[in-house]
């Protein structure tokens, strides 16, 4: 449990393109909304966080676009902080900055325009530059190796997978912020187009423009507010090796790591039991199944299963990504901050079309930096 | 000895981007590629006219809603002969040298446009003296900022 | 006026520029044994007793400096792989479809990443036995491709 | 939860030039063994990493994530920041909050650049705005000769006010082996250096280095059972502004003048020549050396050279600043912030060697970047 809740937020729908709008556009519309939401003036936020990735961006000091335009300049300027990673890592700084003593409230923003770069690129630039680069190695093919690795090690197949898919694109079409929105049946998913064996087309997310930001307030003041807020209670993080074979791809002891701090710091025992909601950071189809056992949700090679049996559809008894999560919508780091926003709102019950049935008190929401999820950042909400 | 050699790998990073300029910024090139216009925009608060034109006045945080034709010309304010060689990271060639990077501020606006002048006689530059755009012909005209091929210093 | 009649301006542009990593001493010893010898290295912790391909100045996991250096075999077990199918002129050093794996080398305690090569992809399974094939030596140059990919041990799988 | 928080160690890698004998991971591994060693600790004890640089100095995308093997953040909370040349400063900021929040005691912070790997100039014109700066903008001094030209119009100052400064911290510099410059020049040397940009010559300004930087904070308790003299967090402020570089007021340094207010208001000091002991100011060139500190507060607009020439800013003066030789004699842009942090925490520790200022009660540490931002780090021998 901790001092400080989320009090406001906002995100634009996900789009393919957002032609009409540059970075500071998008931000200046999640900041304006998430301070509505909260009630609050910028006047009232005394530090803020932007979130951006330089190689996304086509700019070193991404942040310098929305300085202005998250209010961080405003006044003669306040105290401010960029994080260059997933949003709930900067959702994390944003709380650390709060929880030290030095601020009351904080709003994180984050944005990422996929549409402007290149994908493949940009991602190939994160692996090492001696002996993975030159392979010309990206994202996706290494995500291949690690959904490869987990079908041989539990016996897997490629259906378990594209049972993610079906489940998250259709919950999506109850989301109008998704980009990618269908009802698929199975086949249409395995007769999809090769993309990296064992990965289709319809197993991979699809590439995004959008911004999302959140306000934070430390407890004096969010009990203050209209609104009801909403308890960050647990957040960890962790990172695991970087070199793909100094890992077994089918094991994430990183999260593993980040969700058990996290339950610890939230009290929580029985994961199963007491979390009544998970949005989780599936880029790939294959992703939700093991980040849901690495999570401590079930064993593992049984995420899957527990999919194809509905334990995790929109009416299960543990809805995962009700809002299509990652694969419906993927504006790169923004994504991890949305899975925050959509939980938070599940626990506001404000979550329109797509609120899930029966009360929920306590939400797990996770984001991902690095290749095939290398790095974890694990957040608890609740009432 | 091998031991002793140190090897680097040299790589020619390309990374292809299409960067929107966005709703204002989108207003600014539009006018500057078809009516020769140099636009900003006034913060309804603090009046401060900016160009570019943007979506947020930084310290009022508030739309500058009003937007305003600036003149073509104004006073530099300062500039920089730039002499020394590096690499464009928009061609990964050397810029050719010299030329003078500058900031403007053009007649009616608060803030400097950067932008280039055509001159690189350090006698002829000095901080105030007025200097004028000089644009592309019709048809050269792109929609980008270049379209203003560079201020020239009035006499 | 509306929206859609107002034109987006795109610039098309791009951030392109040469840059010159130094692989550093470690690297250097490993890139040159692979280029004058077709040797693969790795290193050893002295406190963890791991063994890394590629090779680390420091163990990742300890941080000490102290580690050796080990040859290793140029064969192991695959432990993953994929076949790429999609195509990206701008990066990809093969005309897809092409293959990559991770292979762990006998001895050693990581897996390489690597392409594959001389076998069918429906005829790769984890488990199986690899071996390096290097370049010809004339063709080396000091770079990770001068060991051109791993194949089923004892020629092609086909 | 909240809790103060002091520096325990510090540590950094001789700065050069070209380390080609190392690759980055290999750099940031030698600042990270610095560091442990200098606090006595071994990576076990680290309960977070924070890490930044800036990115395309040498094109490699998610450093936290890539550069695991030399931080030691295999299987720790690890975080990426970059703010430009801000980065070491962020970091250092960041550093504190992490231990601050009382999530975690032992935080490993760490700045790292190879300005060798790429074309430093170029690489910095990508961060100008893509579409309205990009094709003019040509690095970091030309804004930088405009803030100078400016200042020289407005008080009168001379070129050689300012070679003084250059002078003064190549002479500290002679004092550090870590720094990459260690031989001292004269003004003479300095006036007849090449001009780059009217009025800025070469012995104005920074070189270009490979180096990294790490330096560990802990929490009170963590701090005072592993350290004797931990140098205690005080306050930290940071003004980001500005979004273009036309919105920049190159006449007067904002942002560093906010965040100075800030501080010197929250910690309650009055005259800071005084009352603090030493700074070590991210000086980029040596006109921020007048200018800058009366942007703090230490004298009046247009008298700074008088400070530099009486000898107040140099070892053995009333206020030294930069005993390290600061940027002018070593500048590995993403640790050039956290090397401010790690140098005035050392000479708080009194642990300097070879350049340290007697009886360090208050150091103050800033950093410098992006459009004209300001962050300062304000350490002292005593918990505030």
């Amino acid at each position: 449990m901790t001092d400080v809740a989320i009090v406001g937020m906002a995100q634009t729908p996900y789009r393919r393109r957002r032609d009409d709008a540059n970075f500071a556009e998008l931000i200046y519309e999640v900041s304006c909304g998430a301070l509505q939401d909260a009630g609050l003036e910028v006047g009232d936020i005394d530090n803020f966080i932007t979130v951006s990735n330089d190689f996304w961006d086509g700019r070193t000091i991404s942040s310098m676009a929305v300085q202005d335009a998250c209010g961080s300049s405003f006044d003669g300027g306040r105290n401010v902080s960029t994080v260059e990673g997933d949003g709930t890592f900067g959702l994390l700084y944003g709380m650390m900055r709060i929880l030290s003593g030095a601020y009351r409230t904080t709003l994180v923003v984050v944005h990422c325009k996929g549409s402007e770069g290149n994908m493949r690129l940009i991602t190939n630039g994160m692996f090492d530059y001696i002996y993975t680069r030159p392979l010309g190695i990206e994202a996706t093919g290494a995500a291949a190796l690690q959904a490869r690795r987990y079908m041989d090690k539990y016996k897997l197949t490629e259906e378990d997978f594209a049972h993610v898919s079906i489940k998250n694109r259709g919950n999506a079409l109850r989301n109008p912020n998704a980009q990618l929105a269908a009802s698929l049946s199975l086949d249409e998913v395995m007769a999809s187009t090769p993309i990296a064996s064992p990965l289709k087309l319809h197993d991979i997310s699809p590439i995004s423009d959008g911004a999302a930001a959140v306000v934070l307030a430390h407890r004096n003041v969010a009990n203050k507010l209209g609104r009801k807020p909403v308890w960050v209670k647990g957040i960890a993080h962790c990172s695991e090796a970087h070199f793909l074979g100094d890992r077994d791809l089918a094991e994430a002891p990183a999260l593993r790591d980040a969700a058990f701090r996290a339950y610890q710091m939230a009290g929580i025992e029985d994961p199963f039991a007491e979390i009544d909601l998970v949005e989780l950071y599936d880029a790939y189809s294959y992703m939700e199944p093991l980040w849901f056992e690495e999570m401590g949700f079930c064993s593992k090679g049984e995420g899957a299963e527990l999919t194809r049996l509905g334990a995790t559809a929109f009416d299960g008894p543990l809805p995962v990504n009700p809002s299509g999560g990652v694969l419906s919508a993927h504006a790169v780091m923004v994504a991890g901050l949305a899975r925050v926003i959509e939980a938070a709102l599940q626990i506001r019950g404000e979550a329109g079309e797509r609120q899930v049935e029966g009360p929920v008190e306590l939400a797990l929401a996770h984001g991902i930096n690095g290749p095939c999820g290398q790095s974890h950042c694990v957040v608890i909400l609740g009432e | 000895m091998e031991k002793d050699e140190l090897i680097h790998l040299h790589a020619d990073v390309d990374l292809p981007y299409r960067w929107a300029a966005g709703r204002y910024g989108s207003m600014m090139l539009r006018a500057l590629r078809d009516r020769k216009v140099i636009l900003g925009n006034r913060c309804p608060q603090c009046n401060k006219v900016y160009v570019p034109p943007r979506v947020v006045c930084g310290p009022c945080f508030i739309q500058p809603s009003e937007v305003v034709e600036l003149s073509p010309a104004g006073i530099l304010v300062g500039y920089s002969v730039v002499n020394y060689h590096f690499i464009d990271p928009e061609t990964g060639q050397k810029r050719p040298v010299p030329y003078t990077y500058a900031y403007i501020k053009l007649d009616g606006c608060d803030n400097y446009l950067s932008h280039l002048v055509d001159e690189t006689d350090p006698n002829r530059l000095y901080p105030g003296v007025r200097v004028e755009a000089v644009f592309r012909p019709d048809g050269d005209r792109v929609g980008r900022l270049q379209d203003i091929l560079h201020f020239r210093v009035v006499d | 006026m509306s929206r859609s009649a107002e034109e987006n301006i795109i610039y098309d542009g791009r951030i392109r520029m040469p840059y010159k990593w130094a692989a550093g001493k470690t690297s250097s010893f490993f890139l040159t044994q692979l280029r004058d010898h077709a040797k693969i290295w790795g290193t050893r912790c002295s406190l963890c007793q791991m063994i890394f391909v590629p090779p680390r100045k420091n163990c990742p996991r300890c941080v000490t400096a102290d580690t050796t250096w080990v040859e290793l075999p140029p064969r192991g077990i695959l432990q993953t792989y994929t076949e790429i199918h999609f195509s990206e002129p701008l990066l990809q050093p093969l005309e897809p479809p092409y293959m990559y794996g991770v292979v762990k080398l006998e001895g050693a305690d990581t897996g390489l990443t690597h392409f594959l090569g001389e076998v069918e992809p429906e005829k790769l399974r984890s488990g199986m036995r690899m071996e390096a094939v290097f370049k010809k030596k004339e063709d080396r140059c000091g770079l990770i491709t001068d060991l051109l990919y791993f194949r089923p041990e004892g020629g092609s799988g086909s | 939860m909240a809790q103060r928080v002091g520096i325990i160690g510090f540590g950094q890698t001789y700065h050069r030039s070209h380390r080609d004998d190392v690759n980055g991971v290999e750099l940031i591994n030698e600042a990270v063994r610095a560091a442990l060693e200098d606090a006595g600790l071994s990576i076990d004890d680290i309960d977070a990493v924070v890490i930044g640089n800036m990115d395309h100095f040498e094109a490699v995308n998610y450093v936290d994530t890539w550069s695991v093997d030399g931080s030691g953040a295999w299987m720790k909370p690890l975080i990426k920041l970059t703010t430009g040349g801000t980065t070491g400063s962020t970091l250092g900021i960041a550093g504190y909050h992490h231990a601050a929040s009382g999530l975690f005691d032992v935080v490993l912070v760490i700045g790292w650049e190879k300005n060798s790997e790429s074309d430093t100039t170029g690489a910095i014109i990508t961060c100008s705005d893509p579409i309205f700066d990009r094709f003019s903008f040509s690095g970091a001094l030309p804004g930088l000769a405009v803030e100078a030209s400016a200042y020289i119009k407005r008080y009168g100052i001379k070129e050689e006010d300012a070679a003084r400064v250059a002078v003064r911290d190549r002479a500290h510099g002679a004092n550090n082996p870590y720094a990459q410059l260690q031989t001292p020049v004269t003004v003479e040397e300095v006036m007849l250096s090449p001009m780059l940009s009217w009025p800025i010559k070469l012995l104005d300004i920074c070189p270009r280095s490979d180096g990294a930087a790490a330096v560990i904070f802990a929490g009170e308790r963590k701090a005072r059972q592993l350290c004797s003299q931990p140098a205690w967090v005080h306050y930290t402020a940071v003004r980001h502004s500005h979004a273009y570089f036309g919105d920049v007021d190159y006449t007067r340094l904002h942002t560093l003048e906010a965040a100075v207010q800030e501080l010197y208001q929250n910690v309650g000091i009055k005259e800071p020549l005084k009352e603090l002991d030493v700074v070590e100011l991210y000086q980029p060139y040596s006109f921020a050396g007048l200018k800058w500190i009366e942007a703090m507060g230490l004298c009046k607009p247009g008298e700074s050279p008088r400070l530099v020439w009486d000898g107040v800013t140099d070892m053995g003066g009333e206020l030294p600043f930069n005993p390290s030789g600061g940027v002018i004699c070593t500048n590995c842009i993403g640790a050039t912030g956290l090397l401010r942090i790690g140098e005035a925490a050392l000479q708080v520790m009194d642990r300097a060697v070879g350049r340290q200022v007697p009886d360090v009660n208050l150091a103050l540490a800033t950093g410098f970047g992006g459009a004209y931002w300001s962050d300062l780090m304000l350490l002292g021998r005593r918990p505030w």
